[in-house]
């Protein structure tokens, strides 16, 4: 599944940049993240409770910055597992400058694939949950950006 | 999760146990009771094998918690029989050759039990409707209904003259 | 009027021809049938499965510690363990070879990884949820002819040196040189491409088994819902060496098989040698998406033929080019001679001057199979193709398509007929069957109503399929399966006082065999059938034999049963000549007693002879009744039939209502009426499944998009059609009595005749072919795309 | 397929529940039937931390009908709407859905309130309640609210109900003299979610143009729907064939389907046009009756 989109941010390239390659702040916006446990620089480990309404599933995902050019762009790999489901997702963030002075335009584009038991009984919810909570995961992005700015 | 306690009357007979909270009314039957009649087929409530009556519902026993059924009456396909004699249905699976493989058999006969409970005198679409959560895949259904058409006939029939000899065991 | 048997028997006997009511029900009815997951033994522990999320992945590491610490969990079991003791692969039935439990690798979704086993089964259930696997995902390749690239990736780098590729084999049949002459001087060659997908048996019981290994004695009994127990009792002793009289294989009752129960499932591996490590019963019980997901398939042939013709609508030869895709192991069960079982079949019904068949098979990155869906080794497969075909091809040169059977099919004056691709055909009259089918469903006045309804704009399509089925596998000069040749068996003693017991090599799984092998021995000794006992299903005392799948029982050891009883009554001749002190010669058998001929009033029934046997048999003469045949057919039979579907569309929604379904069955001599439209009843209703409604689907990673009931849609009795049903009745001459077999013709001929109505109902839309299964979407698609909805 | 371990209550009456999913908050699982959340729990998809069954509540499942609306029980079961005469007389739409349920044992086992309360984008029951504008009774231990089921439902699986609520009755507006209505779902088999349902409800006026109307689809959003466009173009017009064509183009418009195993968008869009016309006609055929 590809999902693709842009987000405006009042904030300038290099304060987005560094806020989402810190696990540490971006993690709180990942879809039902519990906790973050920072290997190295690139590479954490997050433990996440992820799902629509009351039906959920807890996947432990390994994530990595895999490639990056502050403050212009970074590619994002992420793999995690639950009890007979995997999720891998690749995501690519370039930020380009916004609509107005000092802000900054986020053009994403993800790439996810769902594996398992959740894709097969699950196929008729899976995109729609994915994108959705892609799209929350930007929102709280930018909102955590405007109110820490 | 503490264990809780289950009491339930089953084909007339009191039987209990202390359970799991999360023990499926099919495994209390099949692994508690020793009740195997009833059948798992497809664990998502679709196939119908584990049809059981619980307070004269037809219900499918694998997508009910045996505490759910505390208190309930119960009846399996063990207590259609009476002695020797069969339940109108169970013989009517016989003379129309309504089973082959016999795995949904049980689960079939309890649905139809029910609906002509509700529906003496039913249709063949009405049967149809009546058995499409149990899914057969050996008879194609045709003497399935032949099988339930028969035992309505003998029921009504023995509605109709309750004193005759050799009449055959109630419905339930 | 149904055509019958000729009854040679009373009622109260009940031998051929009778429809006897099953000797087997009242345990059922009663839900005292004893299935596996019924069966429990002292001291018995539970095994689940942890599977693979992904279709294809490495594995890097496998954490069960988490697992092993949980209440009640005895052992965790992972392709590494088992390749210590070099049991990580496993023999297919087809030759290749199957992972048990992969050491690196997972080949497709739901993939078997590690076995738990826990005291109970809620705990072992509990306990696969804390086995930590971490997977690096690697490309999935689904694609059969993406895999027969050259650049593609090599999916079993395990084969030769010379193999590595994913091309498993190429099997052809007829003469390829002949028949592109014979296309090339056609004036017209028709064209189809048919995909028949991914399907799965479902039967109502999933597979499971319990593996109970004595370490005192040595001894494995292994209890498992198997359609052929001696092949795996043989299977098990290969793999693991232990002997094969320490090995006991038990069936016990199944409920329903439809060749999904043949191959030996990863799983049942597990559970021996959990049972092997443990010294304790380990009981394996698939759940309904478990056996959906990583049980053998059926088909996924995808079929390329041409039909040569001329002018005047004579068949000149038929060239098929096939590829198979058999998931990431050749796991079929056809014989080893036959890669692509008997497709080459496929010249069907009809009078074939040349033909040429290739079957190619590929691996991608689903699970193993090419099992059989009710149908006699890929024999669905070639009557849809030709069937399809046959009424294209009578479309295009512009023939009602039942005049253009008519005027092809092969004439009664000339079986036996040799096919092209090398088969026997051993009897038949299609055109009578045929006619029988027209008759029935009132043809011309459909056609009539069709035309009224296409010019007021509505959708009404008529399907005919007229197939021939090869069944009874098989003569021993080309049919085995790992090396065992595909005799069947069966074994008669009749006891003092006159009743007797039967035992025979193949299984039931609902045909009814306590009921109809009891009344081939009614048929052969006069015995009562009620006094006939059958038992199957055990190898410790049934005689060996390859099983049920390809509606070979009555075929084989239906033919066994029967040979043996003669056996018998030849000895009951001896006693009773001792007994009425005349020369056997002189002595006449019928009706269960030999008599003197001339004298009616000296005669011998065979509880008489029985009794003699034990008490007063002749000096020299071995005591008891008893005899036992494995059964070598000399051809395989050839059942056939007629089918003609109706159907009406409704243009807004693409749904396809079947109004009318008429079959005709040919299976040679009957031996239970009432079984044998069951089994009709059963095998058309599992034709038209897959017509409409099931299929397996993966989305682009491999997911099985079709793993629970809840998408795997087997039609209800609201969706199945009333089948209306009738008989020819063609004896087959080389069978001792006459029969055919039934079990799958219905599944195999359905299928073109309902898809061939839906094209029927939209062919004046420019529709040459549609792919199973006709759904309302698909369906509606073509109606848009035409214009029509 | 074996759910995880589980506690599980049986409350004796309502406030004693209601104390219950107050205490448990966000761990607690209200079990009213069964029939949806079972499955889940057996492919372990929800894993709640208790069970609080309604099943000895009293009360909670009877059907009724006041001067202003009916009024239905959250317990009450399919089976039991099903075969109520009254309903199917002034709501017809009712026994029409209620019908179409699953199957048989389910019916006799499912409730409305736990469909309703469940909110699978494919069940039949929210985009029934949206066209005849019923109102949901939800009770908690600090009282009781009244919300209409337009936009009650969220989200897929997602509605208005907080964590420590119960859904405890439906509320229908008793129909205006000659209203019709109907549901109309399209299923791949006897059984089967729907790929497409349409509920509709019309009331003519005086003048024979439709005065009130309500249209509510099922499965073709992340969240059963009232298709509003729709309404808008058949209030206060002239019934017939080719308005019904009109605003169910609208419906089809207003509608988000995905690609799934019950078919592409564009054909859900196209059943969204054929159900909601099917629908709408049956609806004035029994407000013309």
């Amino acid at each position: 599944m590809e999902f693709s989109g842009a987000v405006d941010i009042p904030a300038s390239r290099e304060q987005v940049f560094a806020f989402v390659t810190d696990p540490n702040k971006v993690g709180g916006c990942g879809p039902g993240v519990e906790s973050i446990e920072v290997i190295d620089p690139t590479h954490f480990r997050a433990k996440a409770k992820v799902g629509v309404g009351f039906i959920t599933a807890r996947f432990v995902v390994d994530l990595e910055i895999a490639e990056q050019q502050p403050p212009d762009m970074a590619i994002i790999k992420a793999h995690g597992q639950a009890p007979g489901s995997a999720v891998d997702a690749l995501g690519r963030m370039n930020l380009v400058d916004g609509p107005e002075p000092g802000t900054t335009t986020m053009l994403w584009a993800a790439e996810v694939s769902i594996s398992g038991m959740i894709a097969s009984v699950g196929s008729r919810l899976v995109e729609g949950t994915a994108n959705k909570m892609i799209g929350q995961t930007f929102d709280c992005v930018r909102a955590k950006i405007v109110a820490g700015r | 999760m503490t264990r809780q306690h289950v009491s339930v009357t089953v084909n007339g007979e009191v039987r209990e146990a202390d359970v799991e909270p999360r023990l499926l009314l099919v495994h209390l039957l099949r692994d508690v009771f020793g009740l195997t009649g009833t059948h798992v087929g497809c664990d998502t409530s679709n196939c119908g094998a584990c049809t059981v009556h619980v307070n004269g519902m037809s219900a499918k026993s694998c997508t009910m918690l045996a505490v759910q059924a505390d208190g309930a009456e119960i009846r399996t396909i063990e207590g259609m029989a009476s002695g020797a004699t069969l339940h109108p249905l169970q013989q009517g699976f016989w003379d129309q050759h309504g089973l082959q493989c016999g795995f949904c058999t049980p689960g079939m006969i309890m649905q139809s039990a029910w609906l002509l409970a509700r529906n003496p005198d039913p249709s063949e679409d009405e049967i149809r409707d009546g058995i499409s959560g149990n899914l057969c895949r050996c008879t194609g259904y045709v003497n399935i209904v032949k099988a339930i058409q028969q035992a309505a006939a003998e029921l009504r029939a023995a509605e109709a003259a309750p004193d005759a000899s050799g009449t055959p065991a109630a419905a339930s | 009027m149904t055509a019958e048997t000729e009854l040679q028997t009373t009622p109260e006997v009940g031998g051929m021809g009778h429809s006897k009511k099953r000797k087997e029900d009242p345990r059922f009815i009663r839900g005292q049938g004893e299935y596996i997951e019924d069966v429990v033994l002292p001291n018995m522990v539970w095994m689940d499965i942890v599977r693979s999320p992904y279709a294809h992945a490495k594995i890097k590491s496998i954490d069960a510690s988490e697992a092993l610490a949980m209440p009640g969990v005895l052992a965790v079991i992972t392709g590494k363990d088992l390749e210590k003791a070099g049991l990580h692969w496993m023999p297919t039935l087809a030759g290749d070879k199957q992972m048990v439990l992969p050491v690196d690798t997972v080949m497709y979704q739901a993939q078997e990884v590690a076995a738990v086993v826990a005291e109970t089964r809620y705990q072992a259930a509990d306990a696969i949820q804390a086995v930590y696997v971490d997977y690096e995902p690697l490309p999935v390749l689904l694609d059969p002819f993406e895999a027969m690239q050259p650049d593609a990736q090599v999916l079993r780098p395990d084969r030769g040196p010379d193999k590595q590729n994913n091309h498993i084999w190429h099997w052809e049949s007829g003469d390829r040189a002949a028949t592109d002459a014979a296309l090339a001087a056609s004036d017209k060659v028709v064209p189809i491409d048919v995909y028949i997908p991914r399907i799965h048996v479902a039967s109502i019981e999933t597979c499971g088994c319990i593996a109970d290994f004595d370490p005192v004695r040595g001894h494995l009994d292994f209890h498992v819902t198997s359609q052929a127990p001696h092949v795996y009792r043989t299977v098990i002793s290969l793999v693991s060496g232990v002997p094969e009289s320490n090995i006991r294989v038990k069936t016990h009752d199944i409920g329903g098989g439809f060749g999904g129960k043949v191959p030996v499932y990863p799983g049942y591996v597990c559970a021996i040698v959990a049972s092997l490590t443990l010294g304790r019963p380990v009981k394996w019980i698939e759940d309904r998406s478990e056996n959906l997901q990583a049980d053998s398939f059926a088909r996924d042939y995808h079929v390329h033929a041409e039909l040569g013709l001329t002018d005047d609508g004579t068949i000149t030869g038929l060239r098929v080019k096939t590829l198979a895709d058999h998931g990431y192991s050749d796991a079929a069960a056809d014989p080893s001679a036959f890669p692509a079982g008997l497709f080459n079949v496929i010249t069907g019904s009809y009078q074939m001057p040349q033909a040429f068949v290739e079957v190619d098979g590929a691996y991608t990155n689903k699970p193993p199979g090419g099992v059989a869906y009710r149908c006699s080794f890929r024999v669905t497969e070639a009557v849809q193709t030709i069937e399809q075909l046959v009424d294209l091809a009578a479309r295009e040169v512009g023939m009602d398509p039942a005049a253009f059977r008519m005027k092809n099919f092969i004439r009664k004056d000339q079986f036996p007929y040799h096919t092209p691709t090398g088969w026997d055909y051993d009897s038949g009259d299609y055109h009578a069957a045929l006619q029988k089918a027209l008759d029935m469903i009132g043809y011309d006045d459909l056609r009539k109503e069709q035309a009224e309804k296409r010019a007021r704009g509505e959708l009404m399509g008529i399907g005919i399929s007229s197939f021939t089925e090869i069944v009874g596998a098989g003569p021993s000069h080309t049919f085995d399966l790992i090396g065992i040749k595909m005799f069947d068996s069966a074994e008669i003693r009749v006891h003092p006082t006159g009743s007797a017991i039967i035992r025979i090599g193949v299984q039931t799984q609902g045909q009814g065999h306590e009921t109809t092998f009891a009344q081939i021995v009614a048929e052969e000794l006069g015995i009562p059938m009620d006094k006939v006992k059958v038992e199957y299903g055990d190898t410790d005392t049934a005689p060996y034999g390859l099983g049920t799948y390809a509606s070979r029982s009555t075929p084989t050891a239906g033919a066994a049963a029967s040979v043996a009883s003669r056996k018998i009554r030849e000895k009951a001749r001896l006693i009773a000549a001792h007994l009425l002190e005349a020369a056997p010669d002189d002595l006449e058998w019928t009706n269960g007693k030999f008599t003197v001929k001339g004298s009616p009033d000296r005669s011998k029934t065979i509880a008489e002879i029985a009794f003699a046997a034990y008490t007063n048999h002749p000096q020299g003469m071995e005591a008891g009744l008893e005899a036992t045949d494995y059964y070598d057919p000399p051809n395989l039979t050839f059942p056939f039939g007629s089918y003609i579907c109706v159907v009406d569309i409704d243009k807004a929604t693409g749904q396809v209502k079947v109004r009318r379904f008429v079959a005709v069955d040919d299976c040679g001599n009957i031996i239970n009426p009432m079984i044998v439209d069951g089994q009709i009843h059963g095998g058309l209703t599992m034709g038209f499944a897959p017509a409409l409604y099931e299929s397996i689907t993966y989305d682009e990673l491999g997911n099985n998009q079709a793993g629970t009931f809840m998408d795997y849609l087997i039609p209800t009795a609201v969706e199945t059609p009333r089948w209306e049903l009738e008989k020819t009745i063609t004896p087959s001459p080389h069978h001792p009595i006459g029969a055919k077999g039934v079990g799958e013709s219905a599944t195999v001929g359905a299928p073109p005749a309902i898809v061939n109505a839906v094209v029927d109902a939209l062919s004046h839309l420019g529709v040459r072919t549609i792919d199973i299964p006709m759904t309302p979407q698909k369906i509606w698609a073509i109606l848009h795309e035409k214009g029509v909805a | 397929m074996i759910p995880a371990a589980v506690d599980y209550v049986r409350p004796a009456d309502l406030g004693e529940a209601l104390r219950i999913l107050k205490e448990r908050e966000g761990e607690a699982k209200v079990l009213s039937g069964g029939y949806s959340l079972l499955p889940l729990l057996k492919l372990r998809l929800a894993q709640p931390a208790i069970l609080v069954d309604l099943q000895a509540i009293g009360g909670l499942d009877g059907i009724s009908r006041t001067d202003d609306d009916i009024r239905i029980g959250g317990r009450a079961t399919h089976r039991r709407i099903l075969e109520d005469e009254g309903l199917a007389a002034v709501l017809p739409i009712m026994r029409d859905a209620a019908g179409g349920i699953g199957d048989p044992q389910i019916r006799n086992w499912g409730t409305i309130g736990g469909s309703v309360a469940h909110a699978d984008p494919s069940a039949d029951w929210p985009a029934v309640l949206q066209a005849v504008r019923a109102s949901i009774v939800l009770r908690s231990a600090d009282g009781e609210r009244v919300v209409p089921a337009r936009g009650f439902f969220i989200d897929t699986f997602q509605t208005g109900i907080e964590p420590a609520e119960m859904l405890t009755e439906i509320r229908i507006p008793l129909p205006a003299p000659k209203s019709g209505s109907a549901y109309q779902k399209l299923e791949r088999r006897a059984g089967d979610f729907s790929t497409v349902g349409a509920a509709a409800l019309l009331t003519l006026g005086a003048d024979g143009r439709i005065a009130e109307v309500g249209v509510g689809l099922t499965a073709v959003a992340d969240a059963p729907f009232a298709a509003t466009h729709a309404e808008d173009a058949l209030r206060g017009a002239r019934p017939g064939d080719e308005l019904f064509r009109e605003a169910a183009a609208a419906a089809s418009r207003q509608s988000r389907p995905a690609d799934d195993a019950h078919g592409p968008a564009e054909y859900k869009r196209a059943m969204v046009t054929e159900m909601t016309f099917r629908a709408l006609r049956a609806a004035l055929g029994r407000a013309l009756a």
